[in-house]
């Protein structure tokens, strides 16, 4: 079965150190107001890097929900620039140009589920290669999405890969009030579709699933469900306060689990990292944020903007409020 | 294009059309409940998965939010999905998809993604439904920003704005009257018909009064102002055609010249449509107004059953009614 | 395991003839044009009532789905009152009086599913004695609903039974096209509940799971779900022209397997049945069909009862139309 | 009833309210997103776990049909769900539940079940949260016959309101201005204190102009009037309070003694209920127009990212200019 080789392992361990990095200067930035909530990563670095890095970046598509964006950098730069943007409150922030294949977060739970199976449809309709990963949480998994959408790719046979991140927390929602099922990888029941549980903690198990997962949707065998267990380390955003619910021994316990610290210990051991390497990383991690975040900062708008982009042509009432708009703001902020 | 024209019902000119379109454009993909090889419900359908194939008319399991949602993915992947609603009613179960995903796909990505997507759905009273089946729900998508609605009114309409609807790289709610399906028969253009959206149709001049409505409801409008005619009171009816885009124009330039208006929904009163056309009114054309406009609604109930639905949909007479007390002199 | 008594038995196929007895009545009634549309219950006669003789009337309710309302002749013939003025469009067809623990047919599918969780986890909180049947389609077990309620239920560990009729079609959709699953029982996986199929012709053994899944209801172990097989004898409703989607032969098979026939076969032979009997049950159904159809057309009905039952106090609005409704109908119709 | 009184902000009022309705009546049960352990992710439910225990305070799976679903259960069963949905965006997850069950459910069982439910979401702009959970959807609801739609601009009414909602026998909906938890703080009654639903608040009197609003945005009108006040201009501004039911009488009331009026809305123009109550002004008093009614509404697109809310969300300025607007002599 397809494990990372050493260098793709190394590739994978520096974008989950990358995305750990800037997730540390990205909560900084919200306290001190710079930006707005935001989901840490903390955790999940090593599923959604391994999974992202099993991927064909020029033919398979990526959904995220909301956690990931800082883990997809595979994808190219552009994800992290309009990250910043979304960060900032700039509409851009939801426009990944093309040809990039990731759709912007999803903050709707589960809404991207069926997105990703009509994607999925879709592609193999036109013949075009490749398959679709949609990343959701254990939380999301509770809404009718994820189960239309199940149900209706398995009938398709739709290239989709379904990649469940169960953190253990929906918020403040523990798993066991989530469902009283054994897995959330044994829901793949309902939809006549294998479930595979991974530990996802090693970017190597999950690199491996996905890329199971991948071959079966690429030669027409359908969808797979993939559950990657991980442990939440961070708040559920900027805006909780986890002491609230979390138990403080189970955080601990699984702070020892953490996904950096095993395989740095193991790549360090085989030689493939280094202390210095790890602050080289870090420190491009941190200038990459910055002009990424200057850049989004320098990035005009209009205020009558917040008109654009509703339909490809203006309705006449949209016109006429674009002329309040305008005039309201006395031509001054144009 | 052709200047010929046939004969059809309503449902005839709609099946025409999706026949036709699916000639033309290959990227177009029927979805929704018994579509298939059942022709739809209705036969709205029919014969398509026969020429077209199982993978561009497709029948869906009964999940009508993966319906809706899938059509998203199928836009993104540069299809153009034509997705059935069974009946109106059940779009509620979508309406996290529609209103939350389709209508906002284009302005949440800054027309990244197009969402060229059409939602077909019966709707409307008169044929003694189960629940959920009649109800006109227009309004509330009428709320919802990034959502174009049309609602033809005749079978020629059908054909026209369900071409355009299609073609609009925006996603629009394509809403049939089941009173109309085989109630409603006319003339139809052979060949390519487009009927733009946003253009409302003077179906009557008149300079008296003008009734304006959309939908089954135009039929009846139509027939009270010709029945007015024989008493010497000059009634136009203006058919809106599409709510979003709303022909402002179309409205400020009857009522400036009726001075009078009624506006007529089945809907229920509050919220329904026909509020934001008096509210357009009151914008457009307020010192034109020689009466306060007058509204016909269903109630404020849910769309009752069987035996009570002839209390419940508006008729000629009511219609009628609101016409004479626009006129009245005080 | 509980199986009918053979007095039980008797009973249970007496609800069969008379069923069936009925809807053929009903049948031809809508097509006089006397009533409206109606969806048959032929074929699935063992399924409901077999699972209604296996609850105690006075503690457990039933909410049926739309082709039910026939075979719960059990619960009391308020039940077929009620359908004949529901038949007829009269609002009181969806009045079944208190103290009958039917809730009338839900024209929404699965939108009761979740409402039978929440009346069996509210009889749990209350401490009231019983459990919750919900009957629901193969097509209806597409819908995000039955996911999520199936789920919560599993959680809550609900005191509520699933039953899912699995008649192979849901209109001209057929199962294969409905789901990739295993099975409808094995949808179960995806709420931790145990899931049991069943041949749904037979209604001593849909008696039996039915009477162990509500042992484990009130024995506070929580759901089940059931899926009872059996074959749509008829069209979906009567505005359906089943012909152009159901393969004859496949038709003609599932004739033979009739639950009826069986039935009567084996209670013939065990001198439970008779065509005296036969006859008498089936004179004895269509007089009280007679009967309930004369009530329901001499039901008096107010054409301002449009307004009624919308909120316990009219809101001034309402009040208002009422007016406008009573006077528009010139005072004749009161 | 005692009449003293304490200050306190709307989110207090409201976890309060709810604190001492679960005292006063057992069938009382909360269900939602959160609102346990963490007590909502506003605080509005905290502490009430602790209080009432596990069984009447459930955090449930993140499912919102099946939380409204499970709420006509609990009704049924004679029990009293206080259901939160996280916020008012998802509501559309479950918008076949709210609309075609709960709303319907007296209806269609002719009062044989009572819908004795409540649903709390917050809404509104202005605290730049991510898309869906800004959005005014109010009018959307206020179309659906059978729901009734409640939605604060103080405390004091927050409190009076829940209270009353709750006790009702028919679903409410009840709406939480986001900008208001913190930001509104005023004098509430301690004790018992019910504000009826279905009458409106005269928040100032006024003889020139009536500002007529709902939610957070009655605030922002009240200080438009007030500053009118040292320029000679004698602004009203009314506080609908509930949408469903309507206080058409004070609309009649105010607007006939004012002769102007202006009506400010978050929700996007077309087919908000700002159009509903010109409508309304139009029925009930448009001989006493002296000059059309304004309106003032968000624009017709998806409520924008935070960078944009400030274009989007209407401010004392337009507010302001509306109300010059309709007093300008033409
Ligand atoms: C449809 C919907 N309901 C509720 C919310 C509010 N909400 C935001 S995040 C969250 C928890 C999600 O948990 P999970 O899916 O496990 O993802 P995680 O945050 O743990 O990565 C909730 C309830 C939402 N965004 N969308
Ligand atoms: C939510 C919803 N979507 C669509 C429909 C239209 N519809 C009515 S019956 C039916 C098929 C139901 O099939 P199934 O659940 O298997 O029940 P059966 O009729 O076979 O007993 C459909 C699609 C509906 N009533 N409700
Ligand atoms: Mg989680
Ligand atoms: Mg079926």
């Amino acid at each position: 079965m397809p494990k990372p080789n050493d260098n793709q392992l190394q590739m994978i361990f520096e974008d989950m150190v990358i995305a750990r990095t800037q997730a540390g200067r990205l909560w900084n930035l919200q306290r001190q107001g710079q930006i707005g909530t935001i989901a840490p990563i903390d955790g999940h670095e090593a599923t959604i890097v391994g999974a992202v890095h099993a991927l064909e970046t020029e033919s398979d598509w990526v959904l995220p929900q909301y956690r990931e964006p800082l883990g997809l950098r595979r994808y190219g730069p552009e994800i992290l620039d309009a990250f910043m943007l979304y960060n900032l409150g700039h509409p851009l922030g939801g426009h990944i140009p093309d040809p990039i294949k990731v759709v912007p977060s999803q903050i709707s739970l589960a809404a991207s589920i069926p997105h990703a199976v009509g994607l999925a449809w879709g592609m193999s309709l036109k013949n075009d290669p490749g398959a679709v990963l949609v990343f959701f949480g254990d939380g999301a998994s509770s809404e009718g999405d994820f189960y239309e959408a199940g149900n209706l790719a398995g009938v398709l046979k739709a290239p989709v890969i379904f990649l469940c991140v169960n953190n253990q927390w929906a918020i403040s929602t523990p798993t066991s009030l989530q469902t009283a099922a054994d897995s959330f990888a044994s829901k793949s029941s309902a939809f006549g579709i294998p479930g595979v549980q991974v530990d996802g903690n090693d970017p190597s198990l999950v690199f491996e699933a996905v890329s199971e997962a991948r071959e079966r949707a690429v030669n027409g065998k359908g969808p797979t469900l993939i559950e990657s267990t991980v442990y939440r380390l961070g708040a559920h955003t900027t805006a909780d306060d986890p002491t609230r619910y979390v138990p403080s021994e189970e955080l601990s316990a699984a702070k020892k689990r953490d996904p950096l610290l095993s395989l740095q210990k193991e790549l360090k051991k085989r030689n493939l990292w280094s202390d210095e390497k790890q602050n080289e990383v870090e420190k491009y991690a941190l200038e990459r944020m910055d002009e990424a975040l200057e850049k989004a900062k320098n990035t005009p708008l209009q205020p009558s903007s917040v008109l654009d982009h509703c339909f490809e042509t203006e309705t006449l009432r949209l016109s006429k409020q674009r002329k309040y708009l305008l005039e309201s703001l006395g031509g001054a902020h144009e | 294009m052709s200047d010929k024209s046939s004969e059809l019902s309503m449902l005839e000119a709609i099946n025409e059309t999706l026949h036709s379109e699916m000639a033309r454009d290959e990227r177009i993909v029927i979805l929704g409940e018994d579509v298939g090889r059942n022709g739809g419900v209705f036969r709205a359908t029919e014969g398509l998965i026969e020429k077209f194939g199982e993978n561009r008319v497709v029948d869906t399991p009964i999940s009508e939010a993966a319906i809706a949602g899938s059509s998203v993915g199928l836009a993104m992947a540069g299809l153009v999905p034509v997705a059935e609603i069974q009946f109106l009613g059940f779009s509620y179960q979508a309406m996290h998809q529609i209103a939350g995903q389709i209508a906002r796909l284009r302005y949440r990505t800054q027309s990244r993604f197009e969402p060229q997507i059409t939602i077909r759905a019966p709707f409307g009273g008169g044929v003694r439904t189960p629940e959920l089946h009649s109800d006109s729900l227009e309004a509330q998508f009428a709320n919802i920003p990034g959502l174009k609605i049309a609602l033809p009114a005749s079978a020629s309409d059908a054909k026209g704005l369900l071409t355009s609807a299609i073609r609009d790289p925006d996603p629009v709610l394509f809403l049939e009257p089941l009173r109309g399906y085989r109630g409603i028969r006319d003339m139809v253009p052979d060949g390519e018909h487009i009927v733009p959206l946003g253009k409302a149709n003077l179906v009557k001049e008149g300079t008296d009064v003008v009734i304006i409505s959309w939908s089954y409801q135009v039929e009846l409008c139509r027939r009270v102002a010709d029945s007015f005619e024989k008493e010497g009171v000059s009634v136009a009816v203006l058919d809106l055609r599409t709510l979003v885009p709303l022909d402002t124009e179309a409205i400020n330039e009857i009522v400036t010249k009726c001075g009078r208006a009624v506006v007529v929904q089945e809907a229920p009163e509050t919220g329904g449509f026909a509020s934001e056309i008096i509210a357009t009114i009151n914008d457009e054309c307020f010192w034109s107004l020689e009466s306060p406009v007058v509204r016909i609604s269903g109630f404020d109930v849910p769309y009752p059953v069987g035996m009570l639905e002839t209390f419940y949909v508006p008729d000629e007479e009511r219609i009628r009614a609101a016409v004479l007390k626009s006129i009245e002199k005080d």
